[in-house]
């Protein structure tokens, strides 16, 4: 028994020592990377102005790089779909909210609705996007859901999952339509790029806040811990 | 170099710590926390090497791919606690457990 | 679009969640007919490069596609189909609504995964993989199928979080995230070396490889047949094509010293996967330590190194996607019509599912590397590349771990033909469960006759030649 | 494909076609399945006697399958070839009517006849393997089919003898592969060609080419029940008569046997593995495996233990025979694989007519048979009697050719030895045959069956007849055109240059 | 100049060492609760942080994401741990009773 304890320990000290040299290791190699990366700085830069943003950061998530974020809107789904697959979502029992809750929620909710829709707005140009704004919503919406009210039938059904899967239907099918224009996966031709990325990014931001949402709610106490 | 380097240091740090504490602790929701400060520090590092001089615009490239990261991770996060929950449920308790023979 | 289609199915599935299978089916076949087109334009047009939103490396993401993904692709095609059709036997209503757009998640994850040239779209192409997969897992409900999928999604983020700091300091050393260009400018450098090493870590713990496997067998046994075969026949091979990519392409060639660590811990693999299994006492087990162990011969490969032994992996890795999938189809019948997977008493299956005992058979045939069969032929041609590179011990190992193969296949079927000691109550088979394993299991066998056509086909774009000595 | 490509693989085919209907047969389809199986077997016989006329023609018959880059699946006829196929063909034909006969009303018999063709299919097959791939993979194809026949009865000691008769043959197939995947990386081919193909490499390569040669003759010797490896062989006895009949008298220890000629001959050379120094020790193990089998089997009260231990000594014949090196001890081996097929399928045909119709497993158990089932029994004798090698019976040419041989390679030690093993022959089977008609029969035997006047079944009672007259013909008419001495001849004649 | 210099490298040490310390604090202290806050808490220094590397893009999902929803996520799942060790004390209804407290 005793021995068992120490070997642990042993082990333990040998584990400590490890991380110990890959941090050192791994803070040698930061340090002293080649000093002059090239880096997307200037490419980003140049191609900015055709890309339909002006924030960088949007022109590449969005339009760059936007096939990345098609799987990643993905892989919010999919951990939606897994949680629900696991059942622990249910119809939710009203629970009395507190009334600080209450009143938070009620002066809160708009706010936030309002702060989203400036964010996905703003997106374009200064700091933010489809994601934040998505996640304001999403969190506008575990607000509603922490003071009692909770999906009701008609969006339990159909709606809700249309809404929910809203965001990656539409890139795809932008996608596939500008495979049909311009024979490249989603290529934005210069004139509309704007305009799609804008019309994507509300579509994303829809249903990333409800997937959120969703997600908390399939874990959630009001989730039906006992049934 | 300049002194943001620092931060590229702290994200090593946070990634050995939340290592360390996967390794060591048993109960989930200690591991999920883990995991993601691991995912912090990787963030950290990915971002603060694009700064590594004194640019006017930092690189954009990596931030689309951090945002798309803490994306992924808070859906990880939702998953495992989901499993979390349900594997306490059906074992009545919140470590992992052996299969049974 | 090969990655589109199985997303679209996976939404609609999700959408109208009372008929799934329909769309399910429909998706799939659709899928193996893209896969078709792709292979013919390979075939006639070579190597193909898709620059998205057509921006190309290194600004946007390139899709790319040589003989190596091809194959790929059309393992997944061709056992992806025999899962379809499995499944739409296997899943009751209840579980299927959740079975479907899951499943197809991770059909759309394999394929983005085997076509994607950028190591960043490859994170989250892993990070979809292992979440569909964690979630398939858990499917199966009960305390073992859980802790399991728990277990497994903290490897896969734990594996992922390595890679992507992997990436990160790629990046950040060349300025670029695109195989391609990575390999034209990558030097050997500590920093390059410290991205091998965590890229490489994280990749092997998704591939389960020796001293990481821990986290497989509890996974592959505990979660419902067919997302079992989907698993140990794909998902798996998901993370090494990756590995292959890195290794072939972008890292440099003196890599050989690691090559035969692999080689090292892939023996190791096969030794200790071998004695597991033949320590099973279920079924299911048994198969899963069958896996760790035919992982394990497939990194022999990276000492030998030469094409001809990554063609041989390549033959390996297919047969083995067939034959275990077929597998695992087997021992999902087998359960659903004893109840239980408990080798001791199998209770004279031979006699009574003649059909899936055969397909067991046949696929024991060439996981135990026996001709004819697609396992012959790869074992062959390692043996003789490893003789010929006069690193025979690896030609030793290979041999060991076929008797012990054919110890545990054979000690399932000869308690197959006998009575057991309990007689247990039967519950009858659906037909297209037997038959969706037994075609499976034919085809590796035939694949043992017929090896010359991957061959050609793995070959488009040479992508084994960049690297002569591995 | 024209025909002489064609005919190998019909030949092949004749039996798998069928194996593999039959898997798919309900069990009590029994008229269809009698009819497919014996249409395989004529037919197969018929095609044989084809392609022997061919082959004497100087036809060559060749088919081949690309496998690998530089590797192929090749089937070819040679005189080598036709002798066993010939064998094998024929005593098919016999083996699937005395099964009929056997296995009436006993279940599984689609698996079982299923699983039989596929091994006449496998025995064929690498009976005309043209390469040593080819052969391998019947080979293996071999093991993998007969185990279902070994663990048949399902009963534990069924299966517990199927675990052996794997380890044995499994792990001697791995030392088969592992030693032709060196051989291919030394010689790029594994063509079979007359007076070998491995003489041309350099000397340097010698020391390897002993330890090939030993890995190889260790796998096929598994088989072919070589003395530390004949272990599996007398436990195999668990199976049903049939395939105790077809996997000692034909399919599996010929099959090894047959293997071992090849190498020495196809492979090798006989002249150059003389210069290796590698057949003077063959012989000598066989000749130990002959001496210790015979005297094994004296003390067996089981029958089949008994003729299964006379097997292992038997077969090792061959091996001596072959392994002898000059053209008349050759012709001698060759002669054995068939003459002691057709007499040792003889007495499994008799010792389960035994079995099946009064329960007769024991040999103190056999007094006075003889008057009970006379024709059984009078089979039984000559089989025996061939066995022994007494003139005229198809043993004896046998034998009498490997002394010749043995002297005319001034190996007369080998002499002994036969004179020996002839002397133990007749010792363990006199007996036998002195309880079987001397003694006074009892008044009843355990679980009879009444056949009404017959002493048994017809499809038992024909099968041992046709095979008795078999030994004496081959005996008598050693030196008719198209007999095996023939084709014995036709073979070393190539192999040696005299 | 050299001041603001100064200032800023002190501010980015504690920040830096604050991000470690919480991290530390939130995966070794012994209450769950407490270990949640003291990862929201993180994830808002982690959010300054970001602002400090001017990515403010990744700042706001940060703050939205990493530690609003997240922690939001981590508080309900602590919730419902909870709520199980309550059934637990009382009548063990747990979602299926019968695997329950093996």
């Amino acid at each position: 028994m005793k021995n068992n304890e120490q070997v642990g320990k042993m082990f333990h000290m040998l584990l400590i020592l490890l991380l110990f040299v890959m941090a050192v290791w791994l803070g040698y190699v930061v340090l002293h990377l080649r000093a002059s990366p090239p880096g997307l700085n200037a490419l980003v830069g140049t191609s900015l102005d055709t890309s339909g943003v002006s924030n960088p950061v949007t022109a590449v998530l969005l339009n760059f790089r936007g096939y990345d974020t098609l799987l990643e809107m993905g892989v919010l789904l999919l951990a939606l779909l897994g949680v629900l697959s696991l059942g622990s979502a249910s119809d939710s029992r009203e629970t009395p909210p507190g009334l600080v809750l209450d009143f938070l929620s009620r002066l809160l909710v708009p706010v936030l609705i309002l702060v989203s829709g400036y964010l996905l707005w703003a997106g374009a140009h200064a700091p933010g996007g489809a994601f934040q704004a998505g996640a304001v919503l999403g969190a506008a919406a575990v607000l509603l859901l922490l003071s009692g009210w909770h999906l009701g039938e008609q969006f339990s059904g159909l709606l809700l999952r249309a809404v929910l899967i809203l965001g990656i239907g539409v890139f795809i099918l932008a996608g596939i339509v500008l495979i049909i224009f311009s024979g490249n996966f989603l290529e934005y031709p210069q004139s509309l790029a704007g305009a799609m990325i804008l019309m994507i990014e509300t579509a994303a931001m829809l249903s990333i806040g409800v997937t959120l949402a969703a997600l908390f709610q399939g874990i959630a106490p009001t989730g039906g811990q006992d049934k | 170099m300049n002194h943001m380097m620092l931060y590229a240091l702290v994200g090593v740090g946070l990634f050995t710590i939340g290592l360390y504490a996967l390794i060591v602790h048993a109960q989930l929701l200690r591991k999920i926390l883990a995991i993601n400060v691991m995912g912090s520090g990787v963030f950290l590092i990915l971002v603060t090497l694009a700064t590594r001089h004194q640019e006017l615009l930092p690189d954009p490239v990596p931030h689309a791919m951090v945002i798309t990261g803490i994306v992924v991770a808070v859906s990880a996060t939702a998953l495992a606690l989901a499993l979390m929950l349900s594997l306490r449920a059906a074992t009545g308790q919140d470590t992992l457990i052996e299969p049974s023979e | 679009m090969i990655i589109l289609l199985p997303l679209i199915g996976a939404l609609a599935c999700f959408l109208w969640p009372r008929r799934t299978v329909s769309p399910g089916l429909i998706t799939s076949l659709g899928i193996v007919i893209c896969v078709v087109g792709l292979g013919w334009q390979l075939m006639h047009l070579g190597v193909q490069r898709h620059a998205v939103g057509g921006w190309g490396a290194p600004l946007g993401i390139d899709l790319y596609a040589d003989g190596l993904s091809l194959l790929m692709l059309i393992v997944t095609a061709l056992v992806g189909t025999a899962i379809s059709f499995y499944a739409s036997g296997y899943f009751d209503q209840a579980k299927a609504r959740h079975f479907w757009p899951l499943w197809l998640f991770l059909w759309a994850a394999l394929n983005a995964l085997f076509l994607s040239a950028d190591i960043f779209n490859l994170y989250v192409t892993l990070e979809l993989l292992g979440l569909a997969a964690v979630a398939l897992v858990a499917l199966a409900g009960g305390a073992d199928a859980l802790s399991g999928a728990m277990r497994y999604l903290l490897v896969s983020l734990l594996g992922s979080l390595a890679y992507l700091l992997g990436v990160a300091l790629l990046y950040h050393s060349f300025g670029t995230v695109d195989i391609a260009l990575l390999a034209q400018h990558v030097e050997s450098s500590p920093a390059v070396w410290s991205a091998a090493g965590l890229m490489t870590a994280g990749l092997l713990m998704k591939t389960a490889l020796f001293p990481l496997h821990f986290w497989l067998p509890p996974a592959h046994a505990s979660a419902p047949a067919p997302v079992s075969a989907a698993l140990s026949a794909l998902v798996v091979k998901g993370s090494f094509y990756i590995l292959l990519r890195l290794w072939l392409e972008v890292f440099p060639s003196t890599g050989s010293l690691v090559g035969e660590m692999l080689a090292g811990l892939g023996a190791a693999a096969v030794i200790w996967g071998g004695v597991q299994a033949l320590r099973q006492t279920r079924l299911k087990m048994l198969i899963a330590y069958s896996t760790v162990m035919q992982l394990g011969y497939l990194f022999l490969a990276f000492s030998i190194g030469s094409a001809i032994a990554w063609q041989a992996a390549l033959i390996l890795v297919l047969s083995h996607a067939l034959a275990k999938a077929a597998m695992f189809m087997a021992a999902g019948n087998i359960q659903h019509f004893g109840g239980h997977d408990r080798i001791a008493d199998l209770d004279r299956v031979a006699q009574r599912l003649p059909l899936t005992l055969t397909a067991f058979g046949l696929a024991g045939v060439s996981i135990m590397g026996l001709p004819p069969s697609g396992g012959f032929i790869a074992k062959w041609l390692l043996l003789e590349m490893s003789i010929r590179t006069g690193k025979w011990w690896w030609a030793g190992i290979m041999v060991l771990g076929g008797l012990l193969t054919a110890g545990y296949i054979f000690k399932v079927i000869g308690r197959a033909f006998t009575q057991a000691v309990v007689p247990h109550e039967a519950r009858s088979v659906p037909f297209r469960m037997e038959w969706t394993a037994l075609v499976l299991a034919a085809l590796v066998i035939l694949l043992g006759f017929f090896t010359t056509i991957p061959l050609t086909l793995m070959n488009i774009g040479a992508p084994f030649d960049g690297r002569p000595d591995g | 494909m024209n025909w002489n490509t064609a005919l190998p693989l019909l030949i092949v085919g004749s039996s798998l076609l069928p194996g593999l209907v039959i898997f798919f047969l309900a069990e009590k389809r029994v008229a269809v399945r009698i009819t497919l199986n014996l249409f395989g077997a004529v037919l197969k016989l018929v095609l044989v006697g084809v392609m022997l006329w061919g082959v004497f023609h100087g036809e060559h018959y060749e088919a081949r399958l690309p496998l690998l880059p530089g590797l192929d699946l090749v089937v070819r006829a040679g005189p080598l070839s036709m002798l066993f196929v010939t064998l094998s063909t024929g005593l098919w034909l016999v083996t699937t009517i005395y099964a009929i006969g056997y296995l009436e009303e006993s279940p599984h018999r689609s698996r079982f006849f299923g699983f039989f063709s596929l091994c006449v299919t496998a025995t064929v097959g690498l009976a005309l393997a043209g390469n040593l791939i080819t052969f391998i993979l019947f080979y293996e194809l071999l093991t993998l089919a007969t185990y279902p026949l070994v663990v048949h009865r399902g009963t534990e000691v069924a299966r517990l003898a199927g675990k052996n008769y794997l380890f044995y043959t499994v792990g001697g197939g791995a030392l088969l592969l592992i030693g032709t995947v060196w051989l291919y990386t030394l010689t790029g081919t594994l063509e079979f060609t007359s007076r070998g193909f491995v003489s041309g490499l350099e000397t340097s390569h010698q020391p390897a080419l002993v330890i090939i040669f030993v890995l190889i003759i260790a796998g096929l010797g598994v088989k072919a029940a070589l003395l530390p490896f004949h272990g599996w062989l007398p436990q195999a006895m668990v199976a049903p008569a049939p395939v105790s009949a077809l996997l000692h008298a034909v399919a599996v220890v010929k099959a090894g046997a047959f293997g071992i000629v090849r190498v020495l001959y196809d492979v090798y050379g006989i002249e150059f593995a003389a210069s290796l120094g590698v057949t003077l020790p063959l012989a000598v193990i066989a000749s130990a495996t002959i001496i210790y089998g015979s005297i094994r089997a004296l003390y067996q009260d089981n029958l089949k233990r008994r003729l299964a231990f006379s097997t292992v000594s038997q077969v090792s014949y061959i091996t001596l025979g072959v392994a002898i090196v000059g053209p008349i001890a050759t012709v001698g081996g060759l002669l054995h694989l068939v003459h002691q097929g057709v007499q040792k399928i003889t007495l499994f045909f008799c010792a389960g007519n035994l079995a099946e119709t009064l329960g007769i497993h024991k040999i103190s158990m056999m007094n006075g048979v003889g008057r009970r089932m006379p024709w059984t029994m009078t089979a039984f004798t000559i089989g025996a009697f061939g066995m022994i090698g007494v003139p005229p019976l198809a043993g004896f040419i046998s034998k009498w050719y490997l002394g010749l041989g043995a002297m005319q390679a001034d190996q007369d030690w080998v002499i002994l030895i036969l004179a020996g093993s002839s002397l133990l022959n007749a010792a363990y089977f006199l007996p036998i045959l002195h309880t079987a008609w001397f003694k006074a029969p009892p008044d009843s035997w355990l679980l009879e069956r009444d056949f009404g006047r017959r002493e048994t079944a017809w499809a038992l009672l024909i099968p041992p007849l046709v095979t008795a007259g078999l030994t004496v013909l081959l005996g008598l008419l050693a030196s008719a055109p198209f007999t095996p001495l023939e084709w014995a001849r036709f073979f070393a004649n190539q192999e040696y240059l005299q | 100049m050299e001041t603001v210099i100064q200032l800023s490298l002190v501010f980015d040490v504690l920040l830096g060492l604050g991000l470690l310390w919480f991290a530390w604090r939130s995966l070794s202290c012994p209450d769950l609760f407490k270990a949640i806050v003291l990862f929201i808490s993180f994830g808002l220094l982690m959010a300054l942080t970001w602002v400090r590397l001017n990515a403010p893009d990744i700042a706001l999902a940060e703050a939205a994401i990493g530690a609003g929803l997240t922690g939001a996520l981590l508080l309900a799942a602590w919730v419902r741990l909870e709520s199980f060790d309550a059934l637990n004390r009382h009548d063990g209804h747990g979602e299926d009773t019968e695997t329950h407290e093996k």
